[in-house]
């Protein structure tokens, strides 16, 4: 009798897919419901980013390098302004530091919360997204009260930030932390406590720490695998040092790990907003660095923890005033990486769930 | 009555049941985007008509309007075909409903039976269009489709056999008027009447969820999950066809709800002098409503999930409750 | 009226059942075999059997026409797939053609059809029931299990790869 | 991370520079050093380099580098490995099977810096279009479409056997 043979079918997930973040494009092979090989394909949102900052005076450049990651803008600016004052040793103002502080919590919970939203639609279910697209608004609001600008702030300096807060920021994020905690509360009343999506989340995808190491694999994941690590705590930059909080950290490094590990950083963001809001100190808000800053000759290496990894920017200065050579390390970019093997023998349905959970954006993959 | 007139009845009444019908599914079109936007914290349609009830009208307006594309690699015959083995069938549905104890075109001595009959060519409907549009997410959709319908169909049937012990017949008529004798009677008040769902209460359970997972509704609507497979098994239907299928899917979730009411609770009975044919839509949309909500609410299942379940958990239960009914019934 | 509707019906049954046989799309066959099956259908309707009808779309057309349709669309190579001809040795073909062809002629020509239509039974379902499960136990216990060990051996010769 | 360390590696590897500048240690491996001294700081208990936190190229005009920034979770120390290839012959070992995370950085450095990566499992262009010619982030590369330059890269895309399907653009 003739072995009779399923047939594999190759199904492209994307770059136009209603469920694909942004432009990722997943050449799939199916053999029925469960995924044999995927291949990512990525460069559609190419914009030559590193190559125009060459071109760029460094107080351009950081106009650009928001639209990196363009969900979390601030993490960016950070990475890159940490890099130049690396390189030309300045010190930052504690307010400026206090402000840069606020505002990256506030972005990440914006993050996180968008990613509730987006999982939430992965796995079928329509709501989320506007429990999570409702906070959005408020922080953007906060945002734009900062910087002038709700998704692409160009707020940072180096050696500081653009202007002093108003008032009304302070008030407006205070509020906004009172209510958060509300906020929080429903989220998981809606999605994580929901059977369906346990039973849809659980060990899909579980990831081994040694591997995750291996392949590059960096925040939120990594913790969901069990390792605990950030560099918020492990190897603090600016001033997290002064502030209390925990590192959730994953048991089972599978997909509902990683979710609920969002949901617990955003809680531990309020917690560092509120510590920073009441400790935020008066003084001036930029070093004495002139806007078109002449870093000197060398090098330098700065990473930070953004919300979907470590973020990091790697600058060489030939001691003009446009950097000769900037490398953006974007999480996402190593994550996309990192699908082919996490999705090898996964159902369809649970590989939609794993991109929606690896937390993907284009615009920093392609920068 | 002469032969003539006789016809000239039936298509009256069966004209007067689609008429019904696509009425009810122009209201659960609208209530379906009004009651999700309130659980989404919008509000849904507002512009067309005064807020937003002319909305399922312009809907149709706009898909008729639109372009008819037929895939050139397609099946041709098949792809126009398919939407008009899921329409029918769907239409064919309502005519044994009982809307109340005289508004029905044909009370069927074999009415449930009828049903799922009809109901099984629906999932044809479905491969065929998945298969005919020559593309991999109607291929997979219709694939999923077809195999969740089948799968269901039997709890979905086992799950009220109960009923049709404990009335004997397979005519909806007589299911309901079996329920309009009080069960629990204080002197001449009824306090709880015979509805099927206090005798059959693990049945209506399970033939809920047999009847969402069959209509595809959520959480079970596999085949066109769209994070997955873009629309599933209509993804390269356009226009008309598209509003064909459209249309014979919401009427699906509307005879199940129906149905539940039909078969559960009470039908058109009720009390008061408000008249059985407003109890039957009340109570029906109440059903609606809950089907509604689910989909706002609820995850997608995911296949294998779905599959597990219907075949090794709902089958089961439903035999087991087919068998506990016997013998509560010779045992009385 | 209903002598329309048989003619009708019939034309169909044979025109379908000759297109199962004669296209080489296989999808296609498939389907001109549903409608065969929806026909017949109608033919049991038209003689008062409603319950045979109903059971004719509930199994056949609906269940065992998607089981095939599964089967052809998952282990064929994909949909554009053709029946071919190669490799049938005709002779023998015409043979068995021919045979079946005479056993269903003896069939058919030597029964005394009945030409009134039978009467409607009033319940269907429990006379059913009751011949089924007095008069006819035997024949239906033998079924069933013909039809379990069908099941049983399809397990088996599915599992063995 | 300590000079002891920094002494053990030099030890173990004459030829290999050290700079000590910057705010983190570098090392300039010799092309033929690279992969043995990236596997050593892998390997050795008290470096335990688990970490590759960045690969990637830069054009210095007279030469590529290839950077790699090297971070142990274990011990908590930073390193960065350098490795010069000329633009000639830019080919270098691959560090894939040390850090399967160099897989994608890798493949970027070979599409942006044409750096060919010898032992990569899949080095195909990751960013830019799969015709695209010649490797755009190298400083030689004109910003506007210069079609000489553009014929000069040709040896270079064929070398690779990439398609050659830029010709036609440079006409119209």
């Amino acid at each position: 009798m003739p072995k009779l043979k399923t047939e594999e079918i190759q199904v492209n997930f994307g770059p136009q897919h209603p469920s694909m973040h942004g432009v990722l494009y997943l050449k799939v092979t199916l053999d029925g419901e469960v995924i044999t090989a995927a291949d990512p394909v990525i460069g559609y949102l190419h914009r030559s980013m590193e190559k125009i900052f060459e071109n760029r005076t460094y107080a351009q450049c950081i106009a650009i390098i928001d639209r990196a990651d363009y969900m979390s803008a601030y993490f960016n600016e950070m990475a890159f302004v940490s890099a130049v004052e690396k390189l030309m040793e300045v010190d930052v103002p504690l307010r400026a530091e206090y402000l840069r502080v606020i505002l990256m919590e506030l972005n990440r919970i914006q993050n996180h919360a968008l990613l509730y939203g987006t999982l939430g639609m992965d796995l079928g279910a329509v709501t989320p997204v506007f429990y999570g697209q409702r906070e959005r608004e408020k922080i953007f609001d906060l945002f734009e009260l900062a910087a002038g600008y709700r998704m692409h702030p160009n707020y940072f300096r180096v050696g500081g930030v653009k202007e002093d807060v108003p008032e009304e920021f302070l008030t407006g994020t205070a509020k906004f932390c009172d209510n958060f905690a509300g906020w929080l509360e429903e989220y998981n009343t809606l999605l994580t406590g929901n059977e369906i999506f346990r039973v849809r989340t659980r060990g899909v995808g579980k990831i081994d720490p040694t591997w995750a190491i291996n392949a590059g694999i960096t925040g939120p994941l990594l913790r969901a695998s069990g390792f605990k690590w950030d560099l918020r705590k492990n190897d603090p930059y600016s001033i997290y040092d002064q502030f209390d909080f925990e590192v959730p950290v994953g048991t089972q490094g599978d997909a509902f790990d990683a979710f609920w590990i969002r949901m617990a950083e955003m809680e531990q963001s309020l917690r560092i907003v509120k510590q920073a809001l009441s400790k935020l100190p008066d003084g001036p808000i930029k070093a004495k660095v002139p806007l078109n800053v002449r870093p000197p000759k060398g090098e330098a290496y700065a990473r930070i923890e953004s919300p979907r990894g470590e973020s990091a920017v790697y600058i060489v200065s030939d001691g003009s005033n446009k950097p000769y050579r900037v490398k953006v390390r974007a999480p996402s970019f190593l994550h996309i990486g990192c699908l082919p093997d996490m999705l090898r023998g996964q159902l369809v349905a649970d590989a939609i769930a794993l991109v929606g959970v690896v937390d993907i954006v284009m615009g920093e993959v392609d920068r | 009555m002469d032969s003539g007139a006789i016809i000239g009845m039936i298509t009256l009444k069966g004209v007067l049941a689609l008429a019904i019908g696509i009425v009810n599914i122009v209201i659960f079109i609208y209530m379906e985007r009004k009651v999700i936007a309130d659980m989404q914290v919008r509000f849904g349609p507002m512009r067309v008509g005064p807020h937003g009830t002319l909305q399922p009208i312009a809907d149709v307006i706009k898909l008729l309007a639109k372009e008819d594309i037929v895939p050139a690699a397609a099946d041709r015959l098949l792809f126009i075909l398919a939407p008009f083995i899921a329409f029918v069938p769907a239409f064919m549905l309502y005519l044994t409903i009982p809307i109340s104890e005289n508004l029905v075109v044909a009370d069927l001595p074999l009415g449930i039976f009828y049903l799922f009959g009809i109901l099984t060519v629906v999932p044809v409907s479905v491969l065929i269009a998945g298969w005919s549009s020559h593309s991999k997410y109607a291929l997979l959709g219709g694939l999923r489709g077809a195999a969740q319908q089948i799968s269901y169909e039997i709890p979905l049937l086992a799950s009220i056999l109960g009923v049709i012990m404990l009335t004997g017949s397979f005519s909806l008529v007589d299911i309901v008027k079996a329920q309009q004798v009080p069960l629990i009677k204080l002197g001449a008040f009824t306090i709880l009447p015979r509805w099927f769902i206090f005798l059959q209460p693990f049945g209506f359970l399970f033939y809920f969820t047999a009847a969402l997972a069959d209509t595809q509704r959520t959480p079970f609507d596999m085949p066109e999950a769209e994070s997955e497979l873009v629309q599933g098994y209509n993804t390269e239907y356009s226009s008309i066809k598209f509003a064909l299928f459209f249309l014979g899917e919401y009427s699906n979730a509307l005879i199940i709800s129906a149905l539940s009411v039909i078969i559960f609770f009470g039908g058109w009975s009720g009390f008061g002098p408000i008249p059985g044919v407003v109890w039957f839509f009340l109570k029906t949309y109440v059903f609606v409503y809950f089907i509604i909500w689910l989909r706002s609410t609820l995850p997608r299942i995911r296949i294998d999930q779905l599959m597990d379940m219907g075949w090794k958990i709902l089958l089961p239960l439903t035999l087991v409750n087919i068998i506990v009914t016997g013998f509560l019934m010779i045992g009385r | 009226m209903s002598a329309v509707l048989f003619y009708i019906l019939s034309a169909m049954l044979i025109l379908f059942s000759l297109k199962v046989v004669t296209t080489k799309n296989l999808f296609h066959s498939v389907m001109a075999a549903f409608a065969v099956l929806l026909s017949t259908a109608g033919i049991f309707f038209l003689l008062n059997a409603e319950f045979l009808g109903i059971v004719e779309i509930l199994v056949y057309a609906g269940a065992v026409t998607i089981l095939v349709l599964f089967v052809v669309m998952l282990t064929t190579a994909g949909p554009q797939y053709r029946i071919t001809w190669e490799g049938t040795p005709k002779m023998w073909t015409v043979i068995f053609a021919v045979l079946f062809g005479g056993m269903l002629g003896f069939v058919v020509l030597s029964i005394d059809w009945p030409t009134a239509r039978p009467a409607a039974l009033t319940d269907v379902t429990r006379t059913l029931a009751m011949r089924l499960f007095t008069e006819y136990l035997l024949p239906f216990e033998v079924a069933s299990i013909l039809l379990l060990a069908a099941l049983v051996g399809a397990i088996v010769l599915a599992r063995r790869d | 991370m300590n000079p002891e360390l920094v002494d053990k590696i030099t030890r173990k590897f004459p030829d290999v520079a050290h700079d000590i500048s910057l705010d983190y240690n570098v090392f300039f491996a010799p092309k033929d050093d690279y992969l043995r001294l990236a596997e050593f700081l892998k390997s050795e208990p008290d470096l335990a380099f688990d970490h590759c936190s960045d690969l990637c190229g830069v054009d210095y005009l007279d030469y590529l580098e290839v950077v790699c920034h090297l971070y142990s979770y274990k011990l908590g120390h930073h390193l960065c490995l350098k490795a010069r290839v000329t633009r000639e012959e830019p080919e270098i070992g691959s560090l894939t099977s040390l850090w399967s995370t160099c897989n994608f950085h890798e493949r970027e450095a070979w599409d942006l810096y044409g750096i060919v990566f010898t032992g990569h499992p899949d080095l195909r262009r990751i960013l830019s279009d799969d015709d695209q010619p010649g490797h755009p982030y190298r400083k030689d590369v004109p910003l506007e479409n210069d079609e000489e330059w553009l014929l000069r890269d040709e040896k270079t895309a064929e070398d690779y056997g990439l398609p050659l399907g830029w010709e036609r653009s440079a006409d119209a």
